[in-house]
């Protein structure tokens, strides 16, 4: 089989005489490595349908919500930093261009390559998650944490809160029970940024673990599928943050 | 086993691409672009198509990291299935809970 | 049989006394409702009946004693749309037969009488507009529609009259309306039947149904003094809501009277209808429909009123078809002082003096 | 019964369970608890069900007994709700909705795709250890005073007015749900991807099609319950109120967003089932099953239908009315693909060579019963008699018609059916043909009445009820009775089968499938050498020639 010249991958390793010419991390019930690789990938992105999916009933809130309380998902949107938003946007996606140069070199077998490509991948996300902690931080501060002694003031005096009211100051103050609402925006946001960073968290822990084990040169040999996953679902997290960040930062900008 | 009978799964598999460094740093630098141009959008007033355009260009920038960073434009027909079903699903759950929402504002008849 | 057991006697005697087998139809809706319902039940026994005469004559035909050797049959694209296409036709008449007779049970028509029905775990409140209060139990005549206005204060819950074919649930936070007209005189169940809780069971009452004469009887008879509109007029003018929406000129708020049913617009330019909804709405969530041209200054009651002193309220606005009234609680807001301390009506506790019973 | 039969046993002198399989293959208690073996993990599965189902079944028979009279008599009122719900809970995410994929179609759908194992072992046994973990934590809830939510968690009466222990609860049911997602997404890339050579979708048993159709609702559907309950959890943590309306969240999002899940839910307990059948009809009728691309198609519609038809438990709680037609319109349309399969099974029986063992038994009840549930759904899907019928008996006997009058039938047909391939033994067929007819009546008795109770208007979920219900109850109560018999029957025999059960052979049914086709019990690797497959499905005839080129070149 792996003599095919189509198959980069098929690696001439270190055949044990019982499965012939089997490179050692194929399992046994398949048939080619080929198989193997397409199959560990095919079940990736059928995990990212059910993350899709997972995400989909926090994005439905999240709509059903804003339509609702409409003013107070835009007063409650103001208190998001645009900047920090940004920033994290672009190191997010940053990181995904890492991560993707980061597959190249493990599918042409450059490890100092493949080393700091993930290395790059994992400090961008962990900056990621410096610069949410920040904007987490700043909520703190504001007492903008919902159930946790949530405060509406900054929504029912805009004024009170200079900061915000310096680039908004259009805001007129929202009565009480619209103010109130302003805590399910809240409540979704950290749900979903929250859900968001767990991804993160998750991620950036496999991808330690995969930084070793690249130093070892485990995945320079064309046995690439798990940084390939790994890959997809790095990519995967970049994409719900393309969407978190327009739908809490940006669209609520100029109501 | 014997190579006559092709295994089926066989049978679907692309050969393996490799995307070039030169893509990926297309698409980065467009999904950066794009992020400043969102940015940018959102501080000018356009009313109600300031939602409009965010999303849209969400949605662009989405389809770039799926098409080029995840490779699905080099990958089999199945991955691009399961992603379109994925989006189905999806879409299908917002937009029928949404109709809802929405045409109960539309009174008895 | 008498001699042998007495017990098991009495037993199957009141077994049987309290056998049913099919409810009674006491509204004008349960014949229709019926109706489908033994079409369907007709359809389900042909469909049975077909499914297992097949399954039992092919048994007998092709068991391999008599049929040693099967056949083998690819299939028939004829057969197949035939069974394809007889249940997605008749599925598609009871679709729309089903549809028609919910918008039926769930359209009330204008000239019904609406009763107010207040769920809570676990009972029934109802409150007429005459300002009869009931608990578990729902008086009603025969012969004219009545419109049930129904909102839960907890949990959901929902107001099934099996007899009357009808059910709708009691949500939490927002008004769902049913009606029925009952035609046939007696005493039928009342049920939650929305799982509510502990004492779910408990949750239960009966519907009197009585004629339109003994119903006045009824209603005259178990009066607590007040009509709910009276009710609602009387915290109208205990949260000082005149204060603002007045005739005045100057008035900060709009002028309610003949508000109900008109067609207002919003601060965002839409336009919508005053409603039961909208009016509770606009009382406890009121920066959800800011009125334009006015301030959004309203404070919400969120809390501060009862379910119950809301329907009053509502009540009152609904039948508030002149500024005179309004004029009059503003001269005598003054007056009912010894309302003033207890915000809503239920501070009088209909729970006390509601169940009045004939 | 007809003595005629198909079975065909070897020569029990001389005949022998192989020595090499995939039980005798290593010892001891850690080669299974970390085996990557996807028939020793559907092994642990099926004993880890049937435990479950007992626990629920004993529940149900305390809701039974309850209900013989009138007054909460048995047990008080709050008992009762823990009963009715842990019944629900238990049954259904960690019976109903593991119990055909996660034993049979773990244990068949690598054979039946010519196969060594599911595509991701590891995952596979990771999916039966989550399985474990939710099962530790429902039986903790259970035993530290259980849970009265009802199993649909209906807010906010689950998130703020009991006291229960429903975090625990949902928690094990977020768990049973990604076991269940790394179960349908292995099932998915299995079939997908390690297919034999030869083996063309329009070859694939019709078992594999509608566990392929099942999985899909499985991996699409699951994480939507998912993040419901974990909503529901920060609910009661932190009040997050997204659900409160008092916050100004909204209960009705719960309802979609639970619908979501477990509307398509019931059809990933049911699919599977009818993949059972479909196997068990074409077997014992020896012949080809009745438009093979129509059922196929028939369960990936259902699945795909499935999932838009979730508002239809909604109707009378106030969505739109538009919503209402939209939803009981798709809800017309998913009944159509149920309809063409029971009368394509019927069919297939025209012209075959029909014998009565019992699986088949268990298959002909499933088909009385399942169109009876089927159609009933109907009542409930026509917006109209909604109504009246829906959160009544008629609801609870409706889907207890599907649930236990289809899947568990069809459970146990397929137990019937598989078991001499797992054990390699037979258990006594007349007294397993006894079990399937009293099951058949036992069920009938137990849940037809409930029709007629819930015509009447009696509601669901009540611990007490008025005495003119009795008498229905009273029969409901005695057909529990029987049935619990029905259902402890086949745990006597087919355990006694284990040891003294005559040896079954590579094929006692004749059947075609490749599963039958390799020795029983079967090979860690299933096949000595991948299969080649030649042939269409269901072909008897091959099946045939096959036996004769044996029977002569051993001649």
């Amino acid at each position: 089989m792996s003599d095919s010249p189509a198959i980069p991958h098929g690696a001439q390793v270190e055949a044990d005489s019982a499965h012939h010419e089997h490179p050692s991390y194929q399992r046994h019930h398949f048939v080619t490595f080929e198989q193997q690789a397409d199959t560990t990938n095919f079940a990736m992105w059928l995990f990212l349908l059910t993350e899709i999916m997972f995400f989909g009933g926090l994005f439905t809130a999240y709509l059903i919500m804003r339509n609702w309380y409409y003013p107070a998902f835009v007063a409650a949107s103001h208190q998001l930093n645009i900047g920090w938003g940004t920033a994290n946007t672009a190191v997010l996606i940053t990181s995904s261009f890492t991560m993707a140069m980061g597959v190249w070199c493990a599918e042409t077998r450059r490890k100092a390559g493949l080393v700091l490509c993930l290395g790059l991948t994992f400090i961008l996300g962990l900056a990621f998650l410096g610069i949410k902690s920040i904007e987490y931080h700043e909520k703190w501060e504001k007492h903008h944490i919902p159930g946790l002694h949530y405060s509406i003031k900054s929504f029912v005096d805009p004024a009170s809160d200079p900061e915000v009211y310096k680039s908004y100051p259009q805001d007129t103050g929202l009565q009480l029970d619209m103010a109130n609402k302003t805590e399910l925006y809240f409540f979704l946001y950290f749900a979903m940024t929250g859900m968001h960073a767990l991804h993160m968290i998750i991620g950036i822990a496999i991808l330690g673990f995969m930084i070793f084990r690249a130093r070892a040169g485990a995945y320079t040999t064309g046995h690439v599928t798990f940084v390939e996953n790994f890959g997809l679902y790095w990519h995967f997290v970049d994409i719900i943050w393309i969407f978190l960040f327009p739908l809490l930062y940006l669209i609520s900008r100029h109501q | 086993m014997s190579e006559q009978n092709l295994h089926p799964a066989q049978q679907d598999q692309t050969e393996h691409h490799i995307v070039s460094p030169i893509i990926y740093i297309a698409v980065g630098a467009a999904l950066l672009v794009l992020t400043a141009t969102t940015v940018g959008v959102s501080f000018i007033d356009l009313g109600i198509f300031n939602p409009i355009v965010a999303l849209a260009i969400a949605v662009i920038k989405a389809v770039l990291v799926v098409l080029f960073f995840m490779h699905v434009k080099y990958s089999t027909k199945l991955t691009k299935l399961t992603v379109i079903a994925g989006v189905f699903v999806f879409l299908g759950l917002i937009s029928m809970t949404m109709a809802d929402y929405i045409s109960r504002a539309w009174g008895r008849w | 049989m008498n001699q042998i057991s007495p017990v098991l006697w009495q037993f199957l005697v009141k077994w049987l006394t309290n056998f049913a087998l099919f409810p009674p139809e006491a509204s004008k809706i349960a014949p229709q409702m019926d109706a489908l319902y033994f079409f369907m039940v007709l359809v389900s026994l042909v469909g049975l009946t077909i499914v297992v005469l097949l399954i039992v004559s092919f048994s007998l035909l092709y068991s391999k004693k008599r049929h040693p050797v099967a056949v083998q049959i690819e299939g028939s694209t004829l057969l197949e749309a035939t069974w394809t296409i007889i249940p997605l036709g008749l599925f598609l008449v009871m679709f729309v037969w089903g549809a028609l007779l919910y918008f039926r049970i769930y359209t009330p028509p204008a000239n019904a009488m609406n009763i107010y029905i207040v769920g809570k775990q676990w009972m029934w409140k109802a409150e007429h507009p005459g300002g009869q209060h009931e608990i578990n139990s729902l008086h009603v005549p025969t012969g004219q529609a009545v419109q049930l206005t129904l909102i839960s204060q907890d949990v959901f819950h929902s107001f099934s009259i099996p007899a009357f074919r009808v059910k709708r649930e009691a949500i939490p936070g927002r008004y769902t309306t049913v009606w029925f007209e009952a035609t046939t005189p007696g005493t039928y169940h009342l049920f939650c039947t929305q799982y509510c809780g502990t004492n779910h069971s408990q949750m239960i009452g009966d519907i009197v149904v009585m004629t339109p004469d003994d119903f006045r009887i009824w209603l005259a008879g178990s009066t607590s003094g007040n009509s709910l509109a009276q009710d609602g007029e009387r915290l109208f003018a205990s949260l000082s809501c005149n204060a603002c929406h007045n005739p005045r000129a100057d008035s900060r708020g709009p002028n309610l009277a003949n508000v109900y049913g008109s067609r207002l617009t919003l601060s965002t330019g839409q336009t919508i209808t005053a409603d039961d909804a909208y009016l509770r709405q606009s009382i406890l969530n009121p920066s959800a429909h800011n009125i334009q041209g006015y301030a959004p200054i309203m404070p919400t009651y969120q809390g501060q009123i009862s379910e119950e002193g809301v329907i009053a309220l509502v009540e009152y606005l609904k039948n508030l078809n002149s500024d005179y009234r309004i004029q009059q609680t503003l001269n005598t807001t003054e007056l009912p002082a010894a309302n003033e301390g207890s915000a809503a009506p239920a501070g009088k506790s209909p729970a006390a003096q509601g169940e009045v019973k004939p | 019964m007809s003595a005629a039969t198909i079975v065909v046993l070897p020569d029990q002198s001389t005949a022998r369970i192989p020595k090499m399989n995939f039980i005798t293959r290593e010892n001891g208690l850690l080669s299974w608890l970390l085996t990557g073996d996807h028939k020793r993990i559907a092994t642990l599965y099926l004993i880890s069900i049937t435990f479950f189902f007992f626990i629920g079944g004993a529940l149900a028979g305390l809701i039974r007994l309850e209900l013989l009279t009138p007054q909460t008599d048995l047990v008080a009122a709050d008992t009762y709700n823990k009963l009715f719900t842990m019944h629900g809970v238990i049954m259904i995410f960690f019976f109903l909705v593991p119990s055909v994929p996660a034993t049979l179609g773990n244990f068949l759908i690598p054979m039946m795709v010519g196969a060594k194992d599911l595509a991701l072992p590891k995952v596979n046994l990771l999916s039966w250890y989550l399985y474990i973990i939710a099962g530790i934590m429902a039986i903790y809830t259970m035993a530290a005073g259980g849970v009265d939510t009802g199993w649909t968690f209906t807010t906010p009466l689950s998130t703020h007015y009991l006291n229960t222990h429903v975090i625990s609860t949902g928690l094990a049911i977020f768990v049973a749900g990604f076991s269940s997602i790394f179960t349908g997404l292995n099932f998915i890339v299995t079939i997908h991807k390690m297919r034999c050579p030869g083996m063309t979708w329009f070859r694939l048993p019709l078992f594999v099609w509608s566990n392929y159709a099942a999985s899909i609702l499985m991996v699409l559907g699951t994480p939507v319950l998912a993040i419901t309950l974990v909503l529901i959890v920060l609910e009661r943590t932190v009040g997050i109120g997204v659900f409160d309306p008092a916050k100004g969240g909204d209960p009705l999002l719960f309802q979609h967003l639970f619908w979501f899940y477990s509307h398509p839910a019931v059809y990933i307990m049911i699919l599977p089932g009818m993949g059972v059948i479909s196997e068990v009809v074409s077997t014992f009728s020896r012949k080809r099953v009745f438009g093979y691309t129509a059922v196929a198609f028939s369960s990936v519609a259902i699945a795909v239908f499935g999932f838009f038809v979730w508002a239809h438990h909604m109707f009378i709680m106030g969505i739109s009315n538009y919503a209402v037609l939209v939803f009981s319109l798709l809800t017309m349309l998913v009944a159509v693909p149920s309809a063409i399969k029971i009368f394509n099974w019927a069919f297939t029986l025209y012209k075959g060579s029909i014998t009565f063992e019992t699986p088949m038994l268990y298959a002909f009840g499933f088909m009385g019963l399942f169109t009876i549930g089927g159609m009933t759904g109907v009542f409930l899907g026509a917006s109209g008699t909604d109504i009246h019928l829906t959160e009544t008996y008629f609801i609870v006997a409706h889907f207890h018609f599907v649930m236990v009058g289809g899947m568990l039938m069809a459970f146990l047909a397929g137990i019937h059916f598989w078991w001499p391939k797992w054990t390699g033994r037979m258990y006594p067929e007349k007294i397993s043909q006894l079990a399937a007819v009293v099951t058949f009546i036992g069920f009938n008795l137990t849940f037809f009445p409930q029709f007629i109770l819930g015509t009447l208007g009696m509601p669901r979920r009540y611990a007490a009820y008025p005495p003119e219900f009795q008498i229905l109850n009273v029969f409901s109560t005695a057909g529990a009775t029987i049935l619990g018999i029905g259902y402890l029957l086949p745990v006597l025999y087919l355990t006694w089968s284990l040891k003294y059960g005559a040896i079954a052979g590579n094929n006692p049914w004749q059947a075609t499938g490749l599963e039958w086709q390799t020795q029983s019990p079967p090979l860690t690797e299933n096949f000595l050498e991948i299969p080649i497959m030649d042939h269409e499905a269901y072909d008897y005839e091959w099946l045939e020639r096959m036996q004769q080129k044996e029977v002569a070149s051993v001649g």
